[in-house]
């Protein structure tokens, strides 16, 4: 049987969702995999419905905003380009960036909606099925995402992303404009330490583990492993459980 | 107050022990500050009496404690060498043997009293410790042996 | 130049903290410049101390407490030294104060800032081991707890601004040059630890678990990463077999390294040793060194306990190379035995104890301060003088001198401090000033009327605590006549709030209820006396740091708790009552006893400030113990010294020496001792006052049973055979001398290493080998302990061809005599047994203290002894030359043994102490103190037995017979009396019976 | 034969030796035991004439412990000044325990006491008789041979002393004062150390709690508060005792069992490393509570803990006046 992809689509009320009516008035043809939920702008996207999406089982996610420029609440796809940014590096970790797009279709652009919508179905049917959807998801790959999706939606992470156009657009709250490659390092960083921290907490909601047995998990050092615990601890969310002998193990608070 | 009753009263799942705790100023209420900057949560049970010296803790208070319906009673102070008045802890610590010694003769549970250790710089080992005592005297149930009769 | 009664401390460790503090309370304004965001150095980064084990934080931060809020030290952080000019008595010094950005007066160092700041960094104060924010704290006790902005890191994002409540954030806030005019300079930057090179050879920096010492001591620590479970950073486990290396980047010659010896590490890898096996009983460690240089007081036996007690393994070898075992991450240690055997032995851990460095800005701050450097980049001192640098005016004190650990730290900074009285005493108490305060509203007798404060604390009471609702509870309490909420009751304008509802409603008690009184009470009780109440009528609930923080998923229960502590506080507080806190006049003189060195040194300070002194020497001559030495080891000439000392004190109008003198009898208490001492030839009576007493008594040289000596001549005593060194050429003749060390220390008898025997030992061998080359010259010893930058004399020794032989505790030497020559008989641990024939057998005995001297003159003073019959100070780590009993001091031999150096720093440091009360016209006691009810009292005695002050004595009381009676001048209010009154004969003011009576009762 | 014989030579000694002390006037008053007006019982008696030698007596009824009267010095035996005169004292092992303690908590001047000793026969557990008398009046008793004879209007009950001696008193070790010639005439011994045996107590404390609880609330809760105990120990001498005192009352005095417990259990902690074990306080419950197990695990605790025995000499300090940083702390709470 071919696989006909399950394909989500955000689109914003005043462009997008415009544009895809106007494909529908002009009587264009697209595949029929995709489900609309029309959103006011495109930033209102928060990274975690996408996450969301893809965890229930989403073969693909596509947000549609207007173009730069022509958002009708002035600067709300600039928002959306950076959350979806994020939303892009995060799921690079785990291999499911192609699985998600972002575009402009403007309120006129009914031929270009239907064209972006049937590439990016094509786009999807030849990546194949999502490995976590259907009955038997990828229990490796549903934890990472749904890592992904708490450690996105944490405050560290939405500081950042929200304020990155201010600080190294204009200027952050010394007058200064932050360069972006110091900005992209500590954005990395923080993106690679999240991810990594929250994957141990929902691998901890399993089980007690100790440091070595999250490290083979996961596949981290476990000396880095160790770091993030020491993080983790200090704020709160994991303790020390019993020993195993000469291995501490942990827990989730 | 009868068995009955006492049964009762453990049964409750929702009963939580009032626990007082006397913490000596420069180690163990510092430990508990600590414990507070720390974040370290711990069961909200305790009620804090700050005096000077673990040295300052009269039995007096202790009994009185458990007479007054304090389900239980925790007293804290440096570690033996650590006291800021010298040598404080020391003196009650003998004083604290034979009190929870005696307490324990004339049948009081041994884990109503529970005397502890805890400096300044163990936050963690603050709230491990009132953990295990929290639970203790959960575990013990209601201190009901005090109650007046006419209550 | 006029001279300044102001002085600043550059550096706010331990060192320089207790310099402060010593000045500031001797009245001198005092400008504290700490380069770093909060004070406490290094101290605050250890998790214990030893020998004591004592827990750092436990007995630092009340100190570093008292530092942050005295009224005379004005504490800056975050500074930069721009420029010095002037010269002593007068100095400009410019300091650049970097911004914090963040308002210090108005940050309550909540810390709601650096949990949401997006950006992480590594934590330098958990030396790498966690990760801090770019708005941090350096550590949860932090003084002051201001939070700062760390630029380098920080992205501007502005979320810190955002979330604090207070609005104490000010990215705009610029950095601030200000001129401060002193009279004198302590210099105190401590000391950077050795770091190892990117290439080295023990893998630091390649391999995980290779760390340093001061990285295990944060992971030892209960504050620290792990929460003090022993852990190893390749993957968590505790590291059952630990390797400790020694002289790390010390005693190296290979360049990578500095050459001298850093003093402190033995001692501080046996403790984290203890500590760790502690901890963990599974760590099993090893300690791998050259020498084990226990030489200060109780090291020994510190060391002996670590084998005996806690199974540490010592071996005496130096690593030269580890190795990582891939795959598990262990590390294979290649070592020689003494025998000579080499081993390969795989560890779990390894920690390098790595040496002290100068300062990185060692030579940045000699320059701007116009001081020299020795040959290893630290301050260089004067010979006789440890804290005088090469500049008038200008001190130096701590590990910026020379390694050392923290009690001859603290000495120095208080020597440093008692030099700087000699210099400004006249300039005392000319730039602080007395606070102006209404009079007292008299309350004895009216009913409470109680206010209570609840504090929002920003969020981080009011977001886990219904703070309206507990507001609304207590005014529903008894005698409670109002109460309100702040969203930061610590802030300015508050204060200005609860003065006007104090008038407001005539409230006479006061309670706020917001975070621990540890920190905020002396501020609110400012504020209540600054609106006429008594300071005591003041209560404090803790219900952030011991509430809402530790409760933080429970807004309820925690809301429950905050209403019980309001409650119990507002119970206690119906029970309060003013307490005035005495006045004791003070005399302003001191006696010495004691005319060696240190006794005249010490006389010798307190006589240049113009103070009265008694100095009562027991012998006919002043001189003691330094009469025998001729040099130091540095080349120091002692003699000359000597004399011209007691030539001063003999000339000096304000010393009056009674030599041929015995103190008869002692009485009284701080500020105010009467003695009686006899003296001559004629026993002569003399009477006198005095405010303090230095207790310098000395101590004498071991006469050795072993050995032979006293029946072979050609066995003499080290000190004998140095004034043979020195008067006669006799040595010219002798072919060998052996020299045999640790005669009467060490031992059972004497179970502690007297200091300086090694020192001496190499200094007079040097000098035969400078008279006569062709002597041969043997040490046989057990451990070198050339600590310091006397390593640099060991070194020269061996070059110079002395022969050094180890020999073991159990196997000591055995001397025979055939016909008239000594033959010493020795089993090397190296070479086997030796037989070694000497002209000349030289015994270094140790240093003893006499049993019944000191006794006597200890009960007389009501102060303890140790073991050894060495007098015991008050706390080993922090008050090493002050006793428990207030007003009396310790310095010099009597002390432990030490060098002549370190006895004249502990007499300066014992008089600037001393100066703490002889500057004032009268001592104010602590108001908690204790009270006796004589009505009650039985005068049973066990209160006395159980004080550590020695503030209870009984009395004929002419009603009630024999009474305990309280010295308020010496009380503490620690309550260990009044725990085990049978009789409730005493209390405590400000935690009486009655007040936790009230708190622990009328419970819901 | 039998302790009849054994008090008759007591008797002798005692009267021999007090009578040498006031004739030699080394003191100035005896104080001793002479016979009751009650019925088992003794009083004590306060000699200054050596005429009156033949009023001390001895018997197993001899329950005081005299050293009652020494701390606070009752006005009997204090000179015009209100300053202590020179004193005897009869003094069997636990007497002169008493004094020792009190010499070091400072209430005698030892200079000022002469012991006289004797090897104590022990004291008759006089609650166990009079509770198989039961409410019949007691008109005489006598000590014959190895029994103790009670005699009332139309009967007579022999009681064999091995069977009714206190508890206490048959393991007593200390049966003369442990003191030096220095200070006492007759018997004495200069002991450092005894080695008690607490089965009893060791086999009560297995008992759970709740058995602990229920044992003593039943032994307990027929105390009226009458403060006999109190009354009569040697060592019980505060001007107001902590029952009595008020801001704050600590304890109630009702006689519901939470204040009877407090009263017992503060009564005990202030004993500890200070009861000398002369049982006078059970002696004289008059509703036979049988305080000495409560005592006897007081010494059983300083005997454990810090190798302690109160009484034996005027020097040692009791352990609450002492510390150790070695003493056990095995109670603490700990991290598991």
């Amino acid at each position: 049987m071919d696989f006909e992809p399950k394909i989500l689509g955000f689109l914003c009320n005043w462009c997008s969702y415009a544009g895809a009516d106007l494909a529908g008035v002009s009587r264009m043809q697209y595949p029929p995999n995709i489900r609309v939920i029309r959103v006011m702008c495109s930033g209102r996207i928060d990274p975690q419905f996408i996450f969301e999406a893809l965890r229930v089982g989403a073969d693909g996610v596509i947000v549609l905003g207007c173009h730069l420029g022509d958002c009708h609440y002035l600067e709300g796809n600039y928002e959306a380009e950076k959350k979806f940014d994020m939303v892009k590096r995060f799921l690079k970790l785990i291999n499911f960036d192609n699985r998600v797009r972002l575009d402009w279709v403007s309120a006129s652009e009914g031929a270009r909606y239907a064209q972006v919508i049937t590439e990016f179905t094509d786009h999807i049917k030849a990546l194949g099925p999502s490995p976590i959807g259907g009955d038997n998801p990828d229990k490796k790959i549903l934890n990472n995402l749904k890592a992904i999706e708490d450690a996105a939606s944490g405050d560290r992470m939405r500081a950042l992303v929200g304020r990155e156009r201010k600080i190294t657009e204009q200027e952050n709250v010394y007058g200064e404009q932050v360069d972006l490659e110091k900005f992209n390092k500590v954005f990395d960083s923080a993106i690679v330490e999240e991810y990594q921290r929250h994957r141990i907490l929902v691998s901890l909601e399993e089980d007690t583990k100790s440091i070595k047995s999250l490290a083979a998990e996961l596949e981290i050092d476990p000396s880095v492993v160790l770091e993030h615990i020491v993080c983790l601890k200090s704020r709160g969310q994991i303790d020390f459980g019993e020993f195993m002998g000469i291995t501490p193990m942990f827990f989730k608070m | 107050m009868t068995e009955t009753v006492l049964e009762e009263k453990k049964v409750d799942k929702n009963w939580e022990p009032k626990i007082v705790a006397f913490l000596c100023n420069w180690c163990s209420y510092a430990g508990a500050d600590l414990a507070g900057v720390s974040r370290i949560q711990y069961p909200p049970n305790i009620r804090i009496v700050r005096v000077p010296c673990s040295g300052r803790v009269n039995p007096y208070f202790i009994i009185k404690s458990l007479t007054d319906g304090w389900d239980g009673v925790v007293i804290s102070g440096c570690h033996p060498g650590d006291c800021h008045y010298i040598s404080g802890n020391l003196v009650a610590r003998r004083r604290f043997a034979i009190l929870k010694e005696l307490l324990e003769f004339f049948g009081i549970e041994p884990g109503r009293v529970n005397f502890m250790w805890a400096s300044a710089a163990e936050g963690e080992r603050f709230a491990v410790l009132i953990r295990k005592a929290t639970k203790i005297v959960k575990e013990l149930g209601p201190n009901t042996k005090f109650q007046r009769e006419w209550c | 130049m006029e001279k300044v009664g102001a002085v600043m401390v550059v550096g706010a460790g331990i060192g320089g903290s207790q310099s402060a503090l010593d000045l500031g309370d001797s009245g001198y304004k005092v400008y504290l410049i700490e380069s770093t965001t909060s004070i406490g150095g290094v101290m605050a980064q250890l998790d214990k101390t030893f020998p004591t084990n004592d827990c750092a934080m436990c007995i630092v931060s009340p100190k570093l407490v008292e530092t942050g809020r005295h009224q005379n030290i004005d504490l800056s952080i975050n500074c930069e030294i721009l420029n010095v000019s002037g010269e002593a008595g007068n100095f400009t010094v410019k300091v650049k104060k970097n911004s914090l950005y963040i308002n210090p007066d108005i940050c309550t160092g909540c810390g709601v800032c650096g949990r949401n700041c997006p950006v992480e960094a590594i934590d330098l104060f958990n030396e790498g081991l966690a990760r801090y924010h770019a708005t941090s704290v350096k550590y949860p006790q932090a003084v002051p707890l201001v939070y700062a902005i760390n630029k380098e890191y920080c992205i501007g994002c502005g979320v810190c601004a955002g979330v604090c409540k207070a609005k104490a954030v000010e990215y705009d806030r610029d950095d601030e040059i200000v001129d401060i005019n002193v009279g004198a300079i302590i210099l105190a930057p401590g000391f950077d630890e050795f770091v190892p090179q990117a290439a080295n050879k023990y893998g630091y920096g390649k391999f995980k678990n290779v760390v340093t010492s001061i990285e295990f001591e944060r992971i030892l620590s209960a504050s620290g990463p792990y929460a003090g479970k022993v852990l190893r950073p390749s993957d968590g486990d505790i590291p059952e077999k630990v390797a400790f290396l020694q002289c790390i980047g010390s005693r190296d010659y290979t360049g990578e390294g500095q050459p001298y010896c850093s003093s402190v590490c033995c001692m501080y890898t046996a403790k984290e040793a203890v500590i760790a096996h502690e901890h963990q009983h599974e760590v099993k460690p090893t300690i791998f060194s050259m020498d084990i240089r226990a030489y200060g007081k109780d090291f020994d036996k510190y060391i002996i306990k670590a084998q005996e007690e806690y199974g540490v393994r010592y071996i005496r070898s130096r690593i030269s190379s580890v190795t990582e075992i891939p795959e598990t991450k262990d590390l294979r240690l290649r070592y020689e035995t003494e025998d000579g055997k080499v081993i390969e032995e795989d560890f779990n851990m390894v920690v390098l104890s790595v040496g002290l460095n100068p300062p990185n800005d060692a030579k940045y701050l000699a320059e701007k301060f116009g001081i020299e450097l020795n040959e290893y980049s630290f301050a260089k001192t004067d010979i006789f003088n440890p804290v005088q640098t090469t500049k008038a005016g200008i001190f130096a004190c701590g590990a910026f001198s020379q390694p050392k650990d923290i009690p001859e730290t603290v000495t120095q900074a208080s020597a440093a401090a008692g030099c700087v009285n000699q210099l400004l005493y006249e300039k005392r108490g000319t730039l602080i000033t007395e606070k102006s305060l209404p009079p007292e509203i008299f309350v004895a007798g009216q009913p409470p009327r109680i206010g209570v404060f609840i504090c929002h604390c920003g969020i981080n009471i009011g977001g886990y605590v219904d703070v309206p609702e507990v507001t609304r509870y207590a005014k529903t309490l008894p005698n409670v006549v109002m109460s309100d909420r702040n969203l930061y009751t610590c802030s300015a304008d508050t204060q200005g709030i609860i003065k006007e509802k104090i008038e407001e409603f005539h409230l006479n008690r006061v309670i706020v209820a917001s975070c621990t009184p540890r920190t905020h009470e002396p501020l609110f009780q400012e504020t209540i006396r600054e609106a006429g109440l008594n300071r005591y009528l003041f209560q404090m609930a803790n219900i952030r740091d011991q509430c809402s923080w530790v409760h933080m998923k429970q807004p309820e229960q925690a809301t429950q708790k905050a209403k019980d502590l309001v409650r119990m506080a507002v119970n206690k507080a119906r029970q309060i009552a003013p307490i005035d806190r005495i006045k004791l006049p003070v005399t302003k003189k001191a006696l010495v006893i004691g005319g060696g060195i240190t006794g005249m040194v010490a006389a010798l300070n307190f006589a240049s400030q113009q103070i009265d002194t008694y100095l009562v020497e027991r012998e006919a001559e002043l001189g003691g113990f330094a009469k025998y030495i001729y040099h130091t080891l540095e080349g120091g000439d002692v003699q000359a010294y000597l004399k011209d000392l007691i030539n001063q004190v003999k000339s000096n109008k304000f010393i009056n020496v009674y030599t041929n003198a015995e103190l008869e009898e002692l009485n009284g208490y701080i500020g105010n001792f009467k003695s009686t001492v006899i003296y001559g030839e004629k026993n002569e009576r003399a009477e006198f006052d005095h405010g303090v007493v230095v207790v310098a008594t000395g101590a004498n040289e071991y006469k050795p049973k072993e050995y032979l000596y006293g029946q072979n001549e050609n066995v003499i005593l080290q000190s004998e055979f140095e004034e043979m060194l020195n008067t006669d050429s006799i040595i010219k003749n002798k072919k060998s001398v052996v020299m045999i060390q640790c005669v009467g220390s060490r031992n059972e008898e004497h179970p502690y290493c007297s200091k300086m025997c090694c020192a001496e030992a190499i200094k007079n061998a040097l000098l035969v080998k400078k008279i006569n080359p062709s002597t041969e010259v043997t040490i046989l010893f057990r451990d070198i302990r050339t600590y310091g930058f006397k390593e640099k004399y060991y070194r020269k020794a061996r070059e110079e061809g002395i022969i050094f032989i180890r020999y073991d505790e159990n196997s000591p030497p055995e001397i025979s005599t055939e016909n008239s020559s000594l033959n010493v008989n020795v089993n090397s641990v190296k070479a086997g047994n030796l037989s070694i024939p000497a002209d000349l057998l030289v015994l270094s005995a140790g240093i003893v203290a006499s049993h019944e001297d000191n006794e006597e003159l200890a009960k007389m003073l009501k102060v303890p002894l140790n073991d050894d019959n060495f007098y015991l100070e008050a706390h080993v780590k922090l008050r090493p030359v002050d006793f428990a009993t207030e007003g009396v001091f310790v310095a010099g031999l009597a002390h432990c043994p030490k060098t002549i150096e370190d006895s004249i720093s502990q007499a300066n440091a014992a008089v600037s102490r001393a100066c703490t009360i002889l500057s004032k016209d009268e001592i104010e006691a602590e108001g908690k103190t204790a009270v006796i009810d004589v009505a009650r009292c039985i005068g049973c005695g066990m209160c006395v037995e159980n004080c550590a002050y020695n503030a209870i004595e009984l009395i004929e009381d002419r009603r009630f017979g024999l009474v305990a009676s309280i010295n308020q001048a010496l009380c503490k209010g620690c309550g260990a009396c009044s725990g085990n009154c049978r009789c409730s004969a005493i209390d405590i003011l400000g935690f009486t019976a009655e007040q936790i009576y009230a708190m622990i009762t009328g419970r819901l | 034969m039998g302790i009849e014989q054994d008090n008759k030579e007591i008797i002798s000694s005692i009267r021999e030796n007090a009578k040498n002390l006031l004739s030699e006037n080394q003191v100035d008053v005896v104080i001793g035991y002479s016979e009751g007006t009650v019925p088992l019982s003794s009083t004590p008696i306060i000699i200054r004439r050596v005429e009156d030698i033949e009023k001390l007596t001895w018997n197993n009824l001899c329950y005081m412990n005299l050293a009652r009267y020494l701390a606070p010095l009752m006005p009997q035996l204090c000179d015009s000044e209100g300053k202590s005169l020179r004193i005897g004292i009869v003094a069997k092992g636990c007497v002169g325990r008493a004094i020792n303690l009190l010499a070091v908590e400072k209430q005698v001047d030892l200079d000022k006491i002469k012991m006289i000793g004797f090897n104590c026969n022990g004291i008759v557990n006089r609650s166990k008789i009079a509770l198989e008398i039961g409410e019949k009046e007691i008109l005489e008793v006598n000590i014959s041979g190895n029994e103790i004879i009670v005699k009332g209007r139309d009967w007579e009950k022999r009681f064999p002393y091995d069977q009714y001696i206190n508890e206490l008193c048959k393991v007593c070790q200390v049966k003369s004062p442990s003191s030096t010639e220095a200070n006492c005439v007759g018997e004495c011994q200069e002991l450092e150390t005894i080695n008690d045996e607490f089965s009893d107590i060791t086999e009560f404390e297995t008992k759970s709690a709740g058995e602990k609880w229920e044992y003593f609330k039943e032994i307990l809760q027929v105390c009226t508060l009458c403060y006999s105990c109190r009354q009569a120990c040697p060592v019980c001498y505060c001007n107001l005792c902590f029952v009595d005192q008020n801001k704050p009352v600590w304890f109630g005095k009702t006689t519901e069992y939470q204040d009877i417990f407090t009263f017992h259990l503060v009564r005990a902690q202030h004993l500890a490393g200070r009861c000398v074990a002369c049982g006078a306080c059970s002696s004289v419950c008059p509703v036979g509570i049988d305080l000495n197990f409560i005592t006897r695990k007081l010494e059983k605790i300083v005997k454990e803990r810090y190798n302690y025995t109160s009484g034996l000499n005027a020097e040692k300090v009791p352990p609450m006046m002492d510390f150790k940083m070695e003493d056990a702390q095995e109670f603490m709470l700990e991290e598991d």
